[in-house]
């Protein structure tokens, strides 16, 4: 699957790539970066209620995108922002805002990413709302405490994947036991639309955020699924252009479909873009990628800890190929590099996720996230690697 | 796919034209096919909901026969108007709801046009449908 | 320079594309839409806090878009946003909500863009603000008017460079009558910085607001500029990975400089297209191509008046190359696709500006707007088009 | 550019290397050089601000020439603090005032490094002169 990203051809520290960050973003296969070339060459225009046929190629390009999103989701509404950070801070607006006050209770967890904690905090703060979160035992998430946690809940914010453990949580779970409180949940879907198809309709959550940079769409983009009662429960965020029906200097409608969410000019390339994603992933068999790329990771896993390191992702059916381990004495930074110097990219750091990181008594993890385009080759390059910096800094 | 005669006539006169200019000039011949709403008789039940102009749709049934009268306040939208009488106009309701607005898209009027005016005559068009079936 | 455009290479019903829809969306150049490709094609990564090769190069081109920004505009602080749509929303709500308060004053004027009037009235709602709207007369802004308006105001925003009339206000005594009575000034600056080169700190303004696709730059992407002052008065707007500092359960710090505001992956392809556009309009004599455009424009608004057309737009000196027009009884929208049918994209419809269309008693216009490629064959072919629309309807 | 023979030295070995590895190696052996500043001596004060992990530098002046102390958790940190006193240790404070940073980009230590990291060491070069100078 190489072939059909142009990034592989390229050396890095005049080694051939291997890519293995692929929890903070996923590198564009050709048909992605053309299609935005394409409709930079060919039909850029500004969208929606105009008449001229730029126009009109372009709405239908960008509107393809929400098609699309809807039909592989099975969602109702299919709101597009720059990425799962905006959906979820749209949530806590524009749903939060107007069904939580004071003394209500919302449901995190220990494992969430930043972008699931601070506008929720950032929301609870101003509004006295209280903030339960769910711990993280020996790196998966306490369902009993789950359980206690949910009295009273009116929203559970859970990420359907860690991208530091790599865990998939049990939302099945999570959700019918929200739902049996009556509390809406949304699930940070970032790390797992890439590894899975959901049907959003048929878990029956009520939010689902994701980016579409981490399932090899362009930067910029992402969305925020809906149901229709959820919709319903929802006030404009952002004001602008394209979202309002009137305007006069008394005061505003607003349109009732997704476009309600969508203040100003849209993200016109990057929708084309990310329906040329959604269209090449359509084509790939993820179910049997992320057999072969959790096996590879396990096997990486099992080297690393033959190799002294700690691993803090347990690699379980389900979950999603991400290597999360640290060395006992050298620092991330330096195992990073020296890797990088042999042309193997892994991120280090808290992966924003600070609360995990304390949970698990480190600074930082190194960690090592496969996809697609990753084959067992890519796998021993690494681990050579990583011999190769044990030995010097031995 | 076969049409009724109009329908086919229609087609042809419009596959016929080269010029996209000529095409418009020509959809915009058939808002003289329709009988026009009087402004009085506009009302929020025959506004066409969801399109950007101004445009209202009624339909009556005389002798058993389904009868459209409509208005608009774009020439293009009256044309399309216009094309819509001439495919339901003295057709009995079933024949009516056999219809598909497909035959818009052969005659080649629909991708003349940008999206959301296409998506103005399907709505018209599912408009014309759901008022045939409710006077049925 | 349309041989640097490659969308004009195309045909449009049969026609070479005129593109007279400028104000809407400019079109890009190919070092813009290469730079882009080459983005996704050899550097794509994540930004930020990253140790390994790509990372390191994503960043740079990312925060050299940063750069060039406060370079070009000579701001002290640039935040990144998705448009000028989400720059506006950002003052409201990360300046508006902490600083304004029941009973203050918002000064607007009557021709603002959707987008610098729906995000006041929602704050306005909510904390009981009163907005005072300035008047247009005969296309212009009333200064007496404002003068009286502003009493007791404590934010004025007013576009700099009106997208529908395309009249330059004068902004410089806004802003010194604004600061004389203690008023922050923002600008919507949308339409003026695709014509003149502002310097923002000598201007003194405290907010400056603008989108990329308006200058050859990529969609997805804007900028607010801000003062030192007011940049120092703003709580953080959006939660989420890279604008924290440190998180906890309790808790969360945040960074100080522009990150702050930018929540979750930026835009960074769009950063590196963008940085591209900046780096390509610095080699643009703006002030030369806007006197040709200006010239051309004012050319064009005549020979519609002696066709009988009603034309708004002044085009004074200083003025964008912006002309609205209607017909006395073609409506917009058949005028509009009658010039599409010959290959001519101009705009039609309200423009997001309803306030300023009920001003000037129409539901919309037609709007034919010229931008660097354009020239006088534009004009010429723009103008036989209409001729031809006037024949068919006469 | 003429460098004092320390530093020339230095970029000369750099510049000998060809690859990337080696050159972290090597950046990596000059944690060496550094004297080291005891944890119990870190405070606000000579913690290098903007860095992404832990660092200290503290300058003292020892018979009228500069002295450095530091101290990091990141090995190359270190290395580049070692290359830091190499640079510094037994100079005047004129001497020290008139070095800029591009010796470690002739020696491509910086272009080998990612932005955020030879930005830390422009961010270290900068507190020990402004520490020089405000012990002048
Ligand atoms: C004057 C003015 N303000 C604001 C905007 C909104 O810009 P955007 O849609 O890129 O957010 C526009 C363009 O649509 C404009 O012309
Ligand atoms: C689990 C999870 N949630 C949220 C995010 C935030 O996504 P983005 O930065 O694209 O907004 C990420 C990725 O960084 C993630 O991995």
């Amino acid at each position: 699957m190489k072939q059909d990203f142009p990034i592989f051809s390229r050396l890095v520290n005049g080694k051939p790539l291997v890519y293995l960050d692929n929890a903070a973003t996923t590198q564009k296969p050709s048909c992605v970066i053309d299609a935005m070339s394409e409709f930079y060459s060919v039909s850029n225009a500004n969208v929606h209620r105009a008449v001229h046929t730029l126009a009109g190629e372009a709405t239908e390009g960008y509107e393809k995108c929400r098609k699309l999103l809807k039909q592989r989701y099975n969602a109702e509404y299919a709101v597009i922002t720059s990425g799962t950070t905006e959906a979820i801070n749209l949530v806590a607006h524009a749903w939060g805002k107007h069904n939580l006050s004071s003394g209500d209770v919302i449901v995190l967890t220990e494992m969430e990413h930043h972008s699931d904690i601070v506008p929720w905090q950032m929301l609870a703060e101003k509004s006295a709302i209280e903030i339960r979160y769910v711990p993280v035992t020996d790196g998966k998430l306490d369902m009993d405490a789950f359980e206690v946690a949910l009295e009273d809940a009116k929203l559970v914010c859970v990420v359907h994947t860690s991208n530091v453990l790599g865990v998939r949580n049990p939302v099945e779970d999570i959700i019918s036991l929200s739902k049996a409180v009556g509390a809406k949940v949304l699930l940070d879907a970032a790390q797992a639309v890439p590894h899975e198809l959901i049907d959003f309709r048929e878990l029956g959550a009520d939010f689902m955020a994701f980016s579409a940079h981490k399932m090899c769409g362009p930067t910029g983009i992402g969305a925020l699924l809906i149901s229709n009662d959820a919709f319903s429960e929802m006030e404009p965020f952002m004001g602008g252009g394209d979202m309002i029906d009137t305007v006069t200097l008394e005061g505003s409608t607003y349109q009732t479909n997704e476009h309600k969410f969508e203040a100003g000019t849209p993200r016109i390339a990057e929708g084309v873009g990310w329906a040329a994603a959604l269209e090449w992933i359509s084509n790939v068999d993820l179910e049997a990628h992320h057999a072969r790329l959790l096996s590879i990771a396990s096997d990486v896993a099992e080297q690393l800890k033959n190799r002294g390191m700690a691993v803090y992702s347990s690699l379980g059916p389900g979950d999603a190929a991400v290597v999360s381990f640290n060395h006992p004495t050298i620092h991330p930074e330096d195992f990073a590099r020296l890797l990088d110097a042999q042309g193997v990219a892994v991120r280090t750091g808290h992966h924003c996720a600070q609360p995990l990181m304390d949970k698990l008594g480190v600074s930082g993890t190194i960690r090592a996230s496969f996809y697609l385009y990753n084959d067992a080759s890519d796998a021993e390059v690494f681990l050579s690697g990583v011999d190769r910096v044990l030995e010097a800094m031995a | 796919m076969s049409w009724p005669v109009a329908i086919q006539e229609l087609i042809e006169e419009f596959q016929d034209i080269d010029e996209q200019f000529e095409r418009l000039e020509v959809l915009m011949e058939f808002s003289e096919e329709v009988e026009e709403l009087p402004v009085e008789s506009w009302n929020n039940h025959n506004l066409v909901k969801g399109c950007q102009s101004i445009a209202h749709i009624e339909i009556e049934m005389v002798e058993g026969k389904v009868w459209m009268k409509a208005a608009a306040d774009v020439k293009m939208v009256q044309g399309l108007q216009g094309i819509l009488s001439i495919a339901v106009n003295g057709s009995t309701p079933e024949e009516v709801l056999e219809l598909t607005p497909e035959f818009a898209e052969e005659a080649g009027i629909l991708n003349s046009l940008t999206p959301s005016r296409s998506n103005g005559f399907r709505t018209m068009f599912d408009m014309v449908q759901r008022n045939v079936r409710e006077a049925m």
